[in-house]
């Protein structure tokens, strides 16, 4: 239990997809503008990476390993996906018309985000069973949205910044970025 | 226990000490300017024209539309002169000129006698026919904050004793030397809204006026005298509310919508003069101190030249920077010292040249020190950032309408910026607005 | 126009003017991940290329072929092709590097870069123009990760391509191979960059007033 | 005659931007000045590096972008003087040269200057030194100029007294070790009205009972490390402290509650500074969702 518990504090905080994993930069410095957006588009990363955790796990050990296709992974995990997304665009604009208002534009670009193709890869490369699989996209995903939720509230606030002209739109969300980072690391430990 | 508000600023009231002793003083001037828009609301219209002879209170400007109310002469004479002067930023507004003959000859009058045995209805009428508005600043027709709905029921009359302004004495002094009618007008108004509890809020670094209050509440039926802590602003009609009875009015409701009304002290001893003489508001104290030689709290007729106000108190004592109308936090500049006072003008405060330099804004450096002072709880750091940017909408989601014009904020603020003048442009912007989107509407 | 002239304007036009990295900001999770010295750099950028040139080539060589609706899908499955072939081929050659790039092969499927070039050059180009361009593309791409990934070399264990450089007092500065100085050496080297090209951007405009 | 026309309020504060860096620095000389005191000359020479090579880059950064000049607020004498109370008294000149260039440049400056950074730059660039050299900066020195381990380390624990940690007869960084040259300051920036009592009380009482809740001896670890410093002159840092009082409970207490989880948990013995750092971050976001009730408007209005 304590285990799990660590695992995933880990997700979250230690092992955050964007500040000590690199995965997922993209919707993080592009769609971090404002905190309402910031969050729509954690929730639906969260979301989908957590399906994904489950599906591919699914396909890898269900089809993949027995019919020793596992070279395939990759191509076969971007398939999984882009499916998935579609399917839950699909189903969220019958079920839930007003959710789907609020994250159905987040979907189509979360197929190219690396963070969901990354968890399921890395559920692969470390040999997770289920639950860790789940949990890893789970918590990774609220890792993923913790990181933008709090990028967009400090954007939100440079907004009349007098930042240098070079330094405007992307150089300074990296910087910001790296000082984030930085203050991270001080739970470095806190999973051994 | 002392009550007060959440948040607000503590000042440095040394300022007041040059006034504070000094008892009032009657000063009559050789000629008045009575302009017809001193309250709120439509300006009054002049029914004498030039060479009439006029007596003291008589009308001399009829009452327009709801809110209006009559001007009265102020000296009797003549006058002299009915024209257009400019007047602090509310473009060109009418003026009588009367030349005073120093008989001070009153018009008939008809007084009401005792406030406690005339009859309730008399009274609002009697107010409004006196030419009251509220004579703490505001200049809001009183007998209008008195005429409430019958479905309305006042629990407190609230007199203004705070004078939490800096500079001003003239309340405080009033409080001292006139506590009698202030109670009287106090009672009168009780009557006529029929209420049964009346409270004088006074802060508590004038605890000679609150023992006088204090004693002379004694023989007033329902009269009490609640003190505050000193802090500002505590007079301001929202947060005396807060402080006294613990309620807020609500965005765009009036104080009575929360069974209150507050009348300040110099408004309660008007309507005093007014129910048990008949007499029309004709004259007010006003503090007049800075730079001048001889500061003190002169009872002058309205309408008196800020130039002869000022030579009353033996001139500048040094060259003059600035001149402002009311206290240091909520003054309003003077052009030149030509304009006459009006019957909401509580102070005027001459500013040294070294005292009225301009300040240049520093960057904001996100102190918080404006958000802490905000008596009404605003942000006004973010207020200030959509108003540099002339974001309207987003001014507006933050609340800039409700904002009072305290000054609390740029007070505080250690790089000085103009927080209050910007949120007062917005305001005024943000009306024009309105007032478009309504006429298209 | 020549057709020489041709290819070198769209070779440059990767390499400079639409450079992935500096002025597209494209595939930044690789560039900051894998930076952490220049060899890492070089090889992940060297992937890319791979991956560039051959889907660009394949894309525009099908480009009459796949119907409009399903190219993204058509695309991706293309260049995941090239992206298994490279890390197959890693996997057996230089397994030391493809450990240390790690998961960001397989990512390459994803990496915007491609997919961009996919659909805003090669489905609508002839495959020797298309093939430059991922050359160009991916050059740029190389360039840019060597150059982020030297500096936090330098920086952060004081060599070069694992070649000590700044000697034996020199005390490294760990901050740049972490995950923060990743962020911070490529946005402050962003910034740098914007402020030389505004800076040249304004002498053209001042020496075309003249 | 000429008069001034001028929006009110006429009168301003005595407090300027400059009078209240002033009022820090005053602040912290008790701390510097025991710091001073305990490791002698080089303490000195270290803290004036520090201090003039952040006005320096403050001025070169200024000049070289064309900017207004504003070294006259003094906030990067401050930014200079905190960096260097918080670094060991044996960290080498240079290294707090680049820290105070990267908290006046990199933190501040490149985010707008005075007011614009999110995070405290001081701070930030003393985790930046910790992360570059973690070696040099957690070597420590006692009072005799032997080194040895700071109370906070593992196995050290009931080497001091209460009194030794709060006169800072311990091991440590320059400025951090006598709690009592800090409180002394704390309470002139508290009655200077520079600060409010709020976030630093706030730090402390959250720091007290969460390490009673883990279990650690509350007052070792309140007295220990720099629970105190961090209350006393960064969490209160104007500009990356929030503004609201609900607000600036939340911080505050998250400041104390992550000091002692990292200090049981983490790898760093030492939490405070990133428990400081990691709620700058939340501070934009508090401030939002925190917002004082705007009077006569219901709570729920206040928040959209």
């Amino acid at each position: 239990m304590l285990n799990l518990l660590l695992f995933m504090v880990s997700c979250v905080i230690t092992n955050n997809f964007i500040f000590s994993r690199f995965l997922g930069c993209c919707p993080f410095l592009g769609v971090s503008n404002k905190v309402e957006t910031a969050v729509s588009m954690g929730i639906a990363v969260t979301f989908v990476m957590t399906l994904a955790s489950l599906i591919t796990y699914i396909v890898y050990h269900f089809v993949l390993l027995p019919l020793s296709l596992s070279f395939m992974q990759t191509i076969a995990f971007i398939l999984v996906i882009a499916a998935l997304v579609q399917f839950v665009e699909m189903f969220l604009k019958k079920a839930s018309p007003s959710l789907y208002s609020a994250l159905g534009i987040y979907l189509p670009l979360i197929t190219t985000n690396c963070a969901v193709l990354g968890v399921a890869t890395l559920n692969v490369n470390n040999d997770y069973n289920l639950l860790y699989s789940v949990l890893n996209g789970c918590f990774g995903g609220i890792g993923f949205l913790l990181a933008i939720t709090l990028m967009a509230g400090v954007r939100e606030r440079l907004e009349s910044s007098k930042i240098p002209e070079c330094m405007k739109g992307f150089p300074i969300s990296l910087v910001t970025a790296g000082l984030m980072a930085m203050a991270f690391m001080g739970f470095n430990g806190l999973v051994k | 226990m002392k009550l007060t508000f959440r948040r607000g600023v503590h000042l440095s009231y040394a300022n007041k000490n040059a006034t504070k002793t000094s008892p009032i003083r009657d000063f009559v001037s050789d000629e008045v300017r009575l302009i017809t828009s001193m309250h709120i609301g439509a300006p009054s219209k002049p029914i004498v024209k030039k060479g009439d002879k006029v007596l003291l209170g008589q009308v001399i400007a009829e009452p327009v539309g709801f809110l209006g109310i009559p001007v009265h002469a102020s000296v009797s004479g003549e006058v002299t002169d009915v024209s257009m002067i400019p007047y602090l930023g509310e473009g060109n507004v009418e003026c009588i000129t009367i030349a005073n003959d120093y008989e001070d000859k009153w018009t008939e009058l008809s007084p009401l006698g005792d406030v406690e045995t005339v009859d309730p209805a008399l009274i609002v009428p009697a107010i409004k026919n006196a030419g009251i508005c509220g004579m703490g600043g505001a200049s809001f027709p009183t007998h209008v904050k008195l005429s409430i709905k019958p479905e309305q029921k006042c629990e407190a009359v609230l007199v203004n004793g705070a004078e939490c302004e800096t500079h001003l004495t003239c309340d405080h002094r009033l409080m001292l030397e006139q506590g009698e009618k202030i109670i009287g007008g106090l009672r009168a108004v009780m009557r006529a809204l029929n209420s049964d509890k009346g409270i004088i809020c006074i802060e508590d670094n004038k605890p000679d006026a609150i023992e006088n209050l204090k004693r002379l509440a004694l023989n007033a039926q329902g009269v009490s005298v609640q003190v505050l802590k000193t802090k500002y602003p505590q007079g301001g009609e929202k947060q005396l509310i807060n402080a006294v009875l613990k309620r807020q009015v609500p965005f765009g409701k009036l104080p009575i919508d929360v069974g209150a009304v507050v009348v300040n002290v110099g408004t309660c001893a008007a309507i005093y003069d007014a129910v048990v003489y008949g007499r029309p508001l004709i004259s007010r104290v006003t503090t007049v101190t800075g730079c001048v030689n001889r500061p003190s709290n002169l009872r002058v007729r309205i309408g008196t030249v800020v130039e002869d106000m000022i030579g009353a108190c033996e001139g500048f004592s040094t060259e003059p920077g600035k001149i402002a109308f009311g206290g240091g936090m909520t003054g309003l500049c003077l052009p030149g010292t030509d304009l006459p006072m009006a019957k909401s003008t509580n102070g005027i405060v001459v500013y040294s040249v070294k005292d009225s330099k301009s300040i240049d804004e520093g960057p904001c450096i996100r102190c918080g020190k404006c958000v802490a002072a905000c008596p009404i709880g605003l942000n006004p750091y973010l207020i200030k950032r959509a108003a540099d940017a002339d974001k309207l909408e987003e001014a507006k989601k933050l609340y800039v309408n409700d904002c009072i014009l305290c000054g609390c904020c740029s007070y505080e603020c250690p790089s000085r910026r103009w927080l209050t003048a910007s949120f007062k442009i917005v305001k005024q912007k943000l009306a024009i607005q309105a007032k478009q989107n309504g006429g298209k509407g | 126009m020549s057709k020489d002239n041709k290819l070198s304007k769209i070779f440059l036009n990767g390499v400079i003017t639409e450079n992935p990295t500096f002025r597209l900001v494209l595939g930044t999770c690789p560039t900051m991940a894998v930076t952490t010295s220049a060899l890492n750099g070089l090889g992940m950028g060297a992937a890319a290329t791979f991956v560039l040139i051959g889907s660009n080539t394949v894309i525009s060589l099908l480009r009459k072929f796949i119907p409009d609706r399903v190219r993204i899908p058509a695309f991706i499955v293309v260049i995941c092709t090239f992206v298994t072939m490279i890390q197959l081929i890693m996997q057996a050659y230089l397994p030391s590097l493809y450990a240390a790039l790690g998961i960001f092969i397989p990512l390459i499927v994803v990496n915007c870069i491609i997919l961009a070039r996919a659909e805003a050059f090669a489905s609508k180009n002839p495959v020797l123009d298309s093939a430059v361009d991922g050359l160009g593309m991916g050059v740029g791409f190389t360039l840019a990760l060597t150059l982020i990934g030297a500096v936090r070399e330098l920086l952060g264990n004081g060599s070069l391509f694992g070649v000590n450089i700044l000697g034996e007092s020199y005390q490294p500065m760990l901050l740049a191979v972490l995950a923060s100085g990743g962020f911070l050496t490529f946005g402050l080297m962003l910034g740098v960059f914007n402020a030389i090209m505004n800076k040249i951007r304004l002498k053209r405009i001042r020496e075309e007033a003249r | 005659m000429s008069l001034r026309l001028s929006t009110s309020p006429h009168l301003r504060s005595p407090h300027s931007s400059t009078r209240l860096m002033l009022n820090v620095i005053i602040a912290l000389t008790p701390a510097a000045a025991f710091g001073v005191y305990n490791y002698g000359f080089k303490a000195l020479m270290l803290i004036l590096v520090s201090m003039v090579s952040a006005v320096v880059s403050e001025y070169l950064w200024q000049r070289l972008t064309n900017r207004p000049v504003r070294i006259k607020d003094c906030s990067a004498l401050v930014t200079g003087m905190i960096l260097a109370l918080c670094v060991t008294p044996e960290a080498p000149w240079w290294m707090l040269v680049v820290g105070s260039a990267f908290a006046i440049i990199v933190v501040k400056e490149l985010f707008g200057g005075i007011g614009d950074n999110f995070i405290n730059p001081a701070l930030a660039a003393r985790a930046m030194l910790l992360a570059s050299w973690p070696m040099v900066m957690t070597r420590h020195i006692d009072i005799d100029g032997v080194s040895s381990a700071t109370p906070l380390a593992e196995g050290a624990q009931s080497q001091f007294s209460y009194l030794d940690l709060l006169i800072g007869r311990i091991p440590g960084v320059i400025g951090e070790t006598c709690k009592l040259a800090i409180i002394v300051g704390l309470v002139y920036l508290i009655v200077s009205r520079t600060v409010t009592w709020r976030i630093p009380a706030f730090t402390i009482l959250s720091a007290f009972v969460m390490a009673w809740i883990v279990g650690l001896d509350p007052i070792y670890h309140v007295l220990s490390g720099g629970i105190i410093f961090a209350a006393a002159f960064m969490a209160n840092d104007y500009t990356t402290s929030p503004m609201t009082r609900g607000a600036q409970i939340v911080y505050a207490s998250g400041i104390g509650v992550i000091t002692i989880i990292i200090r049981k948990w983490g790898a760093y013995p030492e939490g405070a500074t990133y428990a400081v750092l990691f709620m700058n971050l939340l501070t934009p976001l508090l401030d939002r969702y925190i917002p004082h009730r705007v009077y006569g408007h219901s709570k729920r209005e206040a928040k959209n």
